[in-house]
């Protein structure tokens, strides 16, 4: 309550552009001194490393294919690529993302001789099955975050805990045995994302 | 020694006339023009040799000669567009070899050439019209020399200078005898001397007859609808005489008969100014609209005798003068005339040559035809260029000088009607330019199209024919002195006698060579400076488009100026219009003749042959056995037959204007 | 090209088949806002003139020969050719469309996102952005002149590298996700990650209390007073009603789970 | 004498190397003018002469064999430098003769036939249309030229360039005939409504289209220089009439002279930049019909002069 | 409802040939026919007497042998009643075609509106179109092979096949040359070839080819993307009329699930739609100036666009062309107060800007000289050719969707639609000025009634092979969006018109008699957007001619009169 860091409203409302002249030339100073883009400005995508826990989501939602998933099955590496080069800006990925890594910065300075500069690649190790010992299709961080979502009594009840461990055709059999005894099927999807959910189903 | 070369002149002419005796088609050819060439050579040197002694009077088989500034003036004419003609006739002739008589060309062309020699050095007015009447009966025969269309150009021609060139002529002639008494005392000095005696309204009528004979045949304006056709049909050597000496020769007539015979009164001179601005604003402007080659140089030859007859204009106006001031304008302004008669003649010969090479290479008068040919004919469109430039007035080129003379004369002369004319002489000038920009680059820019890219330079005695009119063209630009020193003879020594005479120039005038140094060296100075480094070539730029046609990637001739020629439509509708009457008109009177002349000499009905290959001939004369032998009977035939008829119809004519002047 | 070069540079704009955003925002940095020829750089009609390319688009097969008529109708030096926008770059979101030009059978998913000009011709300076703000090709062009260093560089993280710490919230991370995913309904996704933060804020506080909903409503009302904003506003309320709904609506569902899997 | 002959020497190259050097400058300025009316910073004053030094410093492409093609450049820039040496400078004239504004004016518009036949070289419409309006604009131009001679003639009684401002009296027709001159020299230079030659919008650069590197450079220099030119003209016209005092009299005379017609010129410019910004291009039709219609009203002029007004 | 009888008489008279029908949504009907009589009752609708301003709008062709084991063409009429006593809609007459012979007769052949349809569906479907008039190649690039159909669904969408370039241009007619505009010139920002056939400078005969930014937009929408995608190319058809694309999409696909979105999110896509017919506006009327060398107009009207427009649309959306906005159901992002604040000052700040650019144009001697009486289109070759927007307004058609068929917002505020009857540049100009004026008007009566609520209805899985029309009046006029949903998030067919579609094929028709110093200002006096079109090439100017008596003497007038100027 009194706390006296500016609302968010008023930080957009106070944005000012920097470099702006007052006058009769109207022309800005950029480049000659650096400016910025106004808060609500979608720049280049950045993927924060950090928070990133490489579900896909984003590569899915992406109508460009400026992100792309790679997947490395031998080595169990799944890697998020993406290019601004490609990027047209939509916003998708950053209303897709369920962590809040994917972003679209202020940047907008990316003019570059050379299109290698503008990779940006994010690694992630796979899980291993647990049953047959190959990779799975879930990165070790979408394991985690899939635990923190959800509640343990979901987890518990489902098995779940043991299932994400699985890779897709022993989770398979897995289902079909669980339906086979239950006769119905398991989980909620209330209780996920849609996205994540997507992102859970391949 | 000048009388033997002139004499020397004449017998070549003669041996190249009759060099048809040798029958074969080249050969005549190349023998009759290598006559011509020397005895243009000879007339060269008689200028020369009669340099200094001015003037000189002598005999000529019997006829009485003087050659004196004005006519050494008109010799250099002849001697130069002469001699360039005739080298260029070596070749050029080739092109008509399917038609054969070889004989007739190389008696017509000699012929030609000797009668105009001989106009401008006798002193007597019954052989200055026999001459006229030669060079103009030899013209006829030279113009209709493709015979298909150009035999309707060949009669507009012939008989409108029956009505309006030999008509007056005669009567000048008979007016001349009725002062004099006989026909040997007709020198120019003689009438000149018993003119007080004749009654006002009898001199209004010498200056009237004289006025419209030499209108006539320099195509001054109303008069002026026979010379595109005739201009564009004739061979282009023929053209080059045409255009570039026998319109000399009107020029010539109206000075010689204004000057020596009549006397220079301002309301002539009035007269001839009006004629020629409108015959330079008329002619030029109806030849920005031309996308022939020839016609459109031929409406050019309208045009740039206004300018000489502007200028002779001024100098007939003021030369009488009292104010010194205006005397010297005067004799400025004749000068001007005169060497802008000079010029008019070598750039448009070259010109007529040009345009005659095109046609020889591409096949086509036509300018919205071809294109690129400076690719091909490098010479040729060199020489084109310079005598372009010439004509245009372009600065250190021939034709500026003189036309700068005219407009200083002008625009000295401190008269509204001479300012006015010399401004419309500087707006023409503009339009010369700008049609001459149309005639060289529709033809000699861009790439070469589907005809002009089989098409290769023309025979090296054509390139020197054209050759030497377009260095000159340049030579005199540069050193006008050189020129000047032959055209101010009249004005200064002889039949003009003016007091004041400050042509000199070097500083306080125009000086072209001190220009050309400038310019000259600037150029170089850049060149060397920066000097252009276009290794690559590149194909022109098509805004990237793809399967282009990029022949048609270029502005056709008829394309050039069209909001201009949009904007003067009113001018062009007027005009068309009496252009058309005009045709009309000769068009009814070719038709009487036609008329007449049937019902009096039946002798000449020849069936018209259009030679296009050994069938037309059969057909049309089917009866002769050998075409060889018999053809050129039946050309013959067909002159006599001309010549009868015409003649039958002027002694008519001559017999009822007699009649009609006894009544009255 | 020598040091004059740097001072003036003449650029001729193609386009070769884009969506025409680039080409205005090209044509938007000539205007009084940017202009650019403070730096020597105009805008010329003939690419005789130029000797730089602005090339936008994603490079069609029906502009590909023009474009190379326009790089061959341009001097010999110093042909410089920039690619202005995502599209030029890399093909865009048209990159494997039935018209575009690829040269051999590339299909532009590779890593550098191969497509769009460098297809055709030898790229000097990429400029991405759909369409690139003029400012951002200022940025570009300031490179060409030397003005200004280039900011990007690759960048290449494992998960190994880089420390994973999963945010922890005062909030159910289930629950903020579906608020976070219904928030979008309210204020659209852009806005609702900052609301969100001050709600949870709020929620965290409340939770702390005795009565967490009584505080909540109370902690709301404030946030009323101290926000001008009526979305914001609207969508705290949203919020507060959401947040109860779903956590009653979860204890239902969690019960009759837990009962049926009793069952 | 020897002083007063190297004086001139001294004016006449001062002048001569004025005319050389500043035709970039002049247009860094219009450009800078330019720039602000259009609320714009603009580009640095010495914008044309970096311009110029790349362009010269570039290999140019040939898109013709034809030598016209490479020579026209030259042509034009050395006719434009030759029509300067016709110019008084303060006091001083490098070539002066009777009647040299006509030569003045024919070697000016040398500059376009060179660019003229330059652009008619190349397989190219767009060239070639250019070229053809470069030419009608000279053609509708030219007559209204002629008319301000006339009056000059009528007037001053000479038509020598360095010898009319010194002569020519105050009167109702000579204003005149200075706006027809300024008019024709103003549509002359190619200045906004009437660059329908170069329209790069209509015709991509018309004239100019397939010049490239040096060549490209050397023609724009010659177009510059030819404004210049005839810019220097009517600063002449303006200013010796009124300072015909100081213009004979001395050295110092002859350097004020020089100064205020360099002022002159720099002033002009910036107001010609001006009226460049604020208009449209007239389409070759409109403008020549302007320039028939004045060239037929200047004729009225031209009466009134002979009235002796 | 729609007014029953008008319809009823249509019916009647062909009875025989209609199959079906079915209100796709309530102004929406599709009319099941034969082929046989589809040109008379395209024709019929057209110059329906009492929808006196209807137009032909498109031709869909679609494969839909998936469905229905034939291809179906579907030409399209907007039946509009001038008088505003009738409600206006649209009617779609869907005729089946073989499989094997997809032939048709060619509606083409009475409406010279259909031409480009025809020959769309023919180069991308494989239509024969019986009687075209001009059946040269109009869309694929001149490289792509003969017999290879793109848009049929047994083609795969990245599948490019190689081929040999085919010369379909016109040959030059007699004694004239031949002037490109294009496709890299100054006066066009985007490539599009026109041949200019002129003599000297004056246009004789015009070819066309455009379509160098054909994109296999649709084709990627049916192909790679889910219909929550499409959005982001369908904001790149255009950049400039980006988002009434998306819009006129997300209306298409909001009818077939039949939701109502948001009225929060429905005001904020009017406001949306309204700034960038403003910036588009002053971006052409810049370049109009620019055109005639005026230059200082041309910075003029960019400065007043850059500041507070699209800095503006920059803090609004975050990006100043592609907004980005659209999702299915509503908006992706709220106008917080802040926001709507700024639109309101900024619009007043414009207003004066506006009025002060009108003062210049209408000042300028020059710039009205060169626009008076050059490239008229008169008012019944722009009804022939189905021209729409400010071009048609110019050409004195009364025609505007936001009006006629009430979309989003438009219904709840108050504008006007200029109308000129003159048909030239100079009506085109003031119409477009006119018109930004009135969006600034009703921007900020959208602000004030804007209402709360939510931006966005969430929909679930839209309902298989459905389809519907969706459509905005876009700067240039009609934007029209089809759409048949297929399965799995994706759409089956997906049909673009973009306005410059109907009115670059009337371009000729203005650009015959002037000049070509005028061309390049008569062919932005339609404000084309070669973008939006190609996803389609040709104009046969002389096959292509419907024309009134005595058209060719009023257009000898109009010349006369610029002449005059």
């Amino acid at each position: 309550m009194e706390d006296v860091k500016i609302s968010y409203t008023e930080s957009l409302i106070s944005w000012k552009r920097p470099d702006l002249r007052v006058g009769v030339p109207v022309t800005v100073k950029y480049p000659l001194v650096p400016t910025e883009k106004p808060p609500e400005y979608r720049g280049k995508p950045h993927i924060d490393p950090n928070v990133c826990i490489g579900c896909g989501a984003c590569v899915r939602a992406c109508p460009a294919d400026a992100l792309t998933a790679e997947w490395d099955l031998e080595n169990g590496l799944k890697s998020i690529v993406s290019n601004p080069a490609r990027c047209i800006r939509c916003g998708r990925c950053e209303e897709a993302c369920p962590t809040g890594a994917m972003k679209l910065t202020l940047e907008f300075e990316l003019a570059t001789p050379n299109k290698e500069d503008l990779v940006e690649v994010v690694e992630h190790h796979l899980t291993k099955c647990k049953k047959c010992g190959d990779y799975t299709e879930f990165t070790e961080r979408q394991v985690e975050k899939a635990f923190q979502i959800l509640p343990k009594e979901i987890v518990d009840a489902n098995a779940l805990g043991e299932k994400m461990q699985l890779c897709r055709e022993c989770r398979m059999e897995e289902s079909v045995k669980i339906l086979a005894a239950q006769g119905r099927i398991i989980g909620d999807p209330l209780l996920l994302p849609p996205q994540h959910a997507k992102g859970g189903e391949k | 020694m000048v009388i033997y070369l002139l004499e020397l002149s004449l017998s070549l002419f003669v041996l190249g006339a009759i060099s048809g005796l040798v029958v074969e088609y080249k050969s005549v050819m190349r023998l009759s023009s290598t006559f011509a060439t020397l005895a243009s050579l000879a007339l060269i040197a008689l200028i020369v040799e009669a340099y200094g002694h001015l003037p000189i009077k002598g005999e000529l088989l019997g006829t009485p000669i003087m050659i004196d500034g004005l006519s050494l003036v008109f010799l250099a004419i002849i001697g130069v567009v002469g001699l360039a003609d005739a080298i260029y006739t070596f070749n050029y002739m080739d092109k008509y070899e399917k038609l054969g008589k070889a004989w007739v060309f190389a008696l017509a062309y000699n012929a030609f050439l000797a009668s105009m020699v001989l106009l401008v050095t006798t002193s007597h007015l019954v052989w200055f019209v026999f001459w006229w009447e030669i060079m103009t009966f030899s013209a006829f025969v030279l113009v209709i020399w493709e015979e298909k269309d150009s035999l309707w150009a060949g009669a507009q021609y012939y008989i409108t200078m029956h009505l309006t060139s030999t008509l007056p002529l005669l009567l000048a002639m008979a007016i001349g005898y009725s002062v004099v008494g006989s026909f040997d005392g007709m020198g120019f000095a003689d009438i000149a001397a018993h003119i007080g005696t004749l009654s006002p309204g009898l001199v209004k009528l010498l200056y009237a007859s004289f006025l419209l004979a030499f209108m006539a045949k320099s195509g001054m304006v109303p008069l002026h609808f026979w010379i595109p056709s005739a201009y564009a049909s004739a061979p282009s050597n023929i053209s080059t005489l045409l255009s570039g000496v026998m319109e000399k020769m009107a020029v010539y007539g109206l000075v010689r008969a204004t000057f020596d015979i009549l006397k220079p009164t301002v309301a002539f001179g009035y007269l001839v100014a009006i004629l020629g601005v409108v015959t330079l604003v008329v002619g030029t402007l109806y030849a920005l609209k031309q996308t022939n080659a020839k016609r459109l140089l031929a409406y050019h030859s309208v045009g740039q005798m206004g300018y000489i007859w502007l200028g002779v204009a001024i100098g007939i106006t003021f030369m009488k003068n009292p104010d010194p001031t205006l005397a010297f304008i005067g004799t400025l302004g004749l000068a001007a005339g005169l060497f802008h008669a000079l010029n008019h003649a070598l750039f448009k010969g070259s010109l007529f040559l040009s345009a005659g090479a095109v046609e020889y290479a591409a096949g086509t008068q036509d300018l919205n035809k071809v294109s690129g040919l400076y690719k091909i004919m490098p010479w040729t469109g060199v020489f084109a260029l310079l005598a372009s430039l010439g004509i245009s007035g372009v600065p250190l080129f021939n034709g500026f000088v003189s036309k700068w003379m005219i407009y200083e004369a002008g625009y000295y002369s401190k008269n509204f009607w001479f300012v006015l004319g010399a401004i419309l002489a500087l707006l023409i000038s503009a339009v010369t330019l700008a049609s001459f920009i149309k005639f060289y680059n529709s033809a000699f820019g861009g790439e070469p199209n589907e005809l002009t890219s089989k098409a290769k330079e023309v025979p090296g005695s054509m390139l020197i024919g054209q050759g030497i009119l377009s260095i000159l063209c340049l030579v005199i630009g540069v050193f006008p002195v050189v020129a000047l020193a032959i055209v101010t003879l009249p004005v200064g020594k002889g039949v003009i006698t003016a007091g004041v005479l400050g042509l000199s120039f070097n500083s306080i005038y125009f000086s072209p060579v001190l220009l050309a140094i400038v310019l000259g060296v600037l150029f170089i100075a850049f060149l060397l400076f920066l000097p252009a480094r276009a290794k690559e070539t590149a194909k022109p730029w098509d805004c990237g488009s793809t399967l282009f046609p990029e022949e048609t990637y270029r502005l056709r001739a008829s394309d050039y100026y069209r909001p201009y020629e949009k904007r003067i439509g009113a001018f062009y509708a007027f005009g068309d219009f009496f252009g058309d009457l005009g045709t009309e008109v000769i068009n009814r009177t070719i038709a009487a003749y036609v008329w007449i002349g049937k019902y009096f000499v039946r002798t000449a009905e020849i069936p018209r042959v259009t030679v296009e290959n050994v069938d037309d001939l059969r057909d049309g004369v089917t009866l002769h056995l050998d075409d060889a032998l018999i053809m050129p009977i039946v050309r013959f035939v067909k002159v006599v037959g001309i010549i009868s008829k015409t003649a039958v119809v002027l002694v008519l004519i001559v017999a009822v204007a007699v009649l009609a002047a006894l009544i009255w | 090209m020598g040091k004059a070069a740097l001072k003036s540079v003449w650029v001729f704009h193609v386009d070769s088949g884009s969506c025409n955003g680039c080409d205005i925002e090209v044509l938007d940095m000539l205007t009084p806002y940017y202009d650019p020829e403070r730096f020597g750089i105009k805008l010329v009609g003939t690419p005789r003139h130029a000797d730089a390319l602005l090339v936008t688009g994603p490079m069609t097969r029906q502009c590909r020969r023009g474009v190379q008529k326009v790089y061959e109708a341009m001097p010999p030096k110093p042909r410089i050719v920039v690619a202005v926008g995502s599209c030029a770059s890399s093909g865009g979101i048209f990159y494997d469309g039935y018209p575009i030009y690829r040269s051999k059978d590339r299909f532009g998913r590779d890593r550098l996102r191969s497509g769009g000009v460098e297809e055709v011709l030898p790229v000097d300076m990429y400029i991405p952005g759909c369409p690139p703000s003029p400012e951002a090709i200022l940025f570009g062009v300031a490179q060409l002149l030397g003005l200004k260093e280039k900011k990007m560089k690759g960048e290449y993280y494992t998960d190994k590298e880089t420390e994973f710490k999963l945010p922890q919230y005062p909030i159910e991370e289930r629950i903020r996700l579906s608020l976070r995913e219904s928030l979008k309904k309210v204020i659209g996704y852009f806005d609702r990650d900052r609301v969100l933060e001050d709600f949870m804020e709020i929620a965290g506080e409340a939770n702390r209390a005795e009565n967490p909903k009584e505080k909540l409503h109370a902690l709301v009302t404030g946030y009323f007073l101290q926000e001008k904003d009526s979305r914001l506003k609207f969508s705290m309320k949203f919020l507060e009603n959401e947040y109860w709904r779903l956590k009653d609506d979860y204890e239902n569902k969690y019960v009759a789970l837990v009962e049926t899997h009793v069952q | 004498m020897m002083k007063t002959m190297s004086i001139s020497v001294l004016g006449i190259i001062v002048g001569v190397v004025l005319v050389a050097i500043l035709p970039p400058f002049l247009d860094g300025i219009a450009r800078k003018v330019k720039a602000r009316i259009q609320y714009r910073v603009g580009p640095p004053i010495l914008q044309t002469y970096y311009d110029l030094q790349k362009l010269f410093g570039l290999p140019s492409l040939r898109p013709t064999e034809n030598k016209w093609f490479r020579v026209a450049p030259y042509l034009a820039l050395a006719s434009a430098f030759s029509a300067a040496f016709l110019l008084p400078y303060g006091k001083w004239v490098p070539v002066k003769f009777s009647g040299d504004i006509v030569v003045f004016f024919y070697v000016l518009a040398m500059v376009s036939v060179a660019i003229i036949i330059g652009a008619f070289s190349t397989q190219n419409a767009h060239s070639n249309i250019g070229g053809h309006r470069e030419m009608m604009m000279v053609l509708s131009v030219e007559p209204i030229l002629g008319v301000a001679l006339g009056i000059f003639a009528f007037k001053a009684g000479t038509l020598s360039l360095s010898a009319i401002p010194l002569k020519v009296p105050a009167s109702f027709s000579t204003v005149l005939a200075y706006l027809l001159l300024i008019y024709a020299a103003y549509a002359e230079s190619g200045f906004v409504p009437f660059d329908i030659a170069e329209a790069e919008t209509e015709i991509a650069g018309g004239v100019l289209v397939e010049y490239s590197g040096r060549l490209l450079g050397v023609l724009e220099y010659a177009i510059l220089a030819k404004r210049l030119v005839l810019l220097w003209l009517l600063s002449t016209f303006l200013t010796i009439p009124i300072l015909r005092g100081i213009a004979l009299t001395g050295v110092v005379g002859g350097i004020v002279v020089l100064a205020v017609q360099l002022i002159l010129v720099l002033v002009a410019y910036p107001l010609i930049a001006a009226l460049e910004a604020t208009n449209a291009r007239y389409r070759i039709d409109q403008a020549v019909a302007l320039n028939t219609r004045i060239f037929l009203l200047s004729l009225v002029v031209l009466a009134v002069a002979a009235v002796g007004w | 409802m729609v007014t029953k009888e008008c319809l009823a008489e249509f019916e009647d008279k062909f009875k025989g040939e209609i199959r079906e029908k079915k209100f796709l949504t309530p102004t929406q009907i599709l009319y099941l026919v034969d082929k046989k009589d589809l040109p008379d009752m395209a024709y019929y609708l057209q110059y329906h007497p009492e929808f006196d301003e209807s137009y032909y709008v498109m031709g869909i062709g679609s494969d839909e042998r998936q469905l229905a084991g034939k291809f179906a063409y579907a030409p399209v009429i907007n039946m509009l009643d001038g008088s505003g006593k009738r409600e206006n809609f649209y009617v779609i007459l869907k005729a089946r075609l073989d499989k094997d012979n997809p032939e048709f007769p060619s509606v083409a052949q009475k409406l010279p509106a259909a031409l480009w349809a025809e020959r769309e569906v023919r180069d991308l479907l494989g239509f024969k179109p019986l009687d075209h008039p001009d059946l040269r190649r109009l869309i694929t690039p001149e490289d792509w092979p003969e017999g290879v159909y793109p848009l049929r669904k047994d083609h795969a969408y990245n599948a490019s096949p190689a081929g040999e370039l085919q010369d379909g241009y016109k040959k030059a007619p007699e004694d004239t040359s031949t002037v490109p505009i294009g496709p890299y010139h100054m006066a066009l920002d985007e490539p599009a070839h026109f041949r200019l056939f002129v003599k000297g400078e004056e246009i004789v005969d015009v070819d066309y080819r455009g379509f160098y930014s054909h994109r296999g937009i649709e084709k990627i929408g049916e192909g790679r993307l889910t219909y929550n995608q499409i959005f982001y190319i369908a904001e790149r058809i255009c950049g400039i009329c980006g988002f009434q694309h998306s819009s006129a999409y997300a209306m298409a696909v909001e009818n077939i699930a039949g939701v109502e979105i948001p009225a929060r999110a429905q005001y904020i896509r009017t406001i949306l739609l309204e700034i960038e017919r403003i910036h588009s506006h002053l971006l052409w009327a810049g370049v109009a100036c620019h055109l005639v060398g005026f230059d200082t107009g041309f910075m003029y009207a960019w400065r007043i666009r850059e500041e507070p427009v699209m800095w503006l649309a920059e803090r609004l959306t975050g990006n100043r062309k592609t907004y980005g906005m659209n999702i299915v159901g509503g908006v992706r992002r709220d106008f917080l107060d802040y926001r709507k604040t700024e639109i309101l000052d900024k619009m007043k700040q414009l207003k004066k800007d506006v009025e002060k650019l009108y003062n210049i144009a209408v000042s300028s001697d020059i710039l009205i000289k060169r626009a008076k009486d050059v490239g008229v289109l008169p008012y019944k070759v722009a009804k022939d050719y189905g021209v729409v927007g400010p071009t048609a307004r110019a050409s004195g058609r009364n025609i505007d969707v936001r009006r006629d068929h009430k979309v989003f917002a438009y219904k709840d505020v108050d504008f006007d639609v200029p109308v000129y009857k003159d048909g030239d540049v100079l009506a085109r100009l003031l119409v477009r000025l006119d018109e930004v004026l009135q969006s600034i008007s009703i921007i900020e009566q959208a602000v004030d009634q804007m209402p709360e609520g939510d931006i966005f209805t969430p929909i679930g899985k839209l309902p298989p092979y459905q389809e519907a029309l969706g459509y905005t009046e876009a700067h240039r006029g009609e934007v029209i969006h089809y759409v048949l949903t297929g399965t799995n998030n994706k759409v089956y067919r997906w049909k673009v018109r973009a306005p410059t579609y109907n009115n670059l094929a009337a371009v000729p028709e203005m650009l015959k008699g002037y000049r070509v110093a005028d061309a390049p200002l008569i062919i932005a006096s339609i404000d084309p957007c070669y973008a939006c079109t190609e996803r389609v090439q040709i104009v046969d100017v002389k096959t292509g001619k419907v024309k009134a008596l005595n058209e060719a003497e009023f257009n000898d007038l109009s010349i006369k009169a610029s002449e005059e100027l």
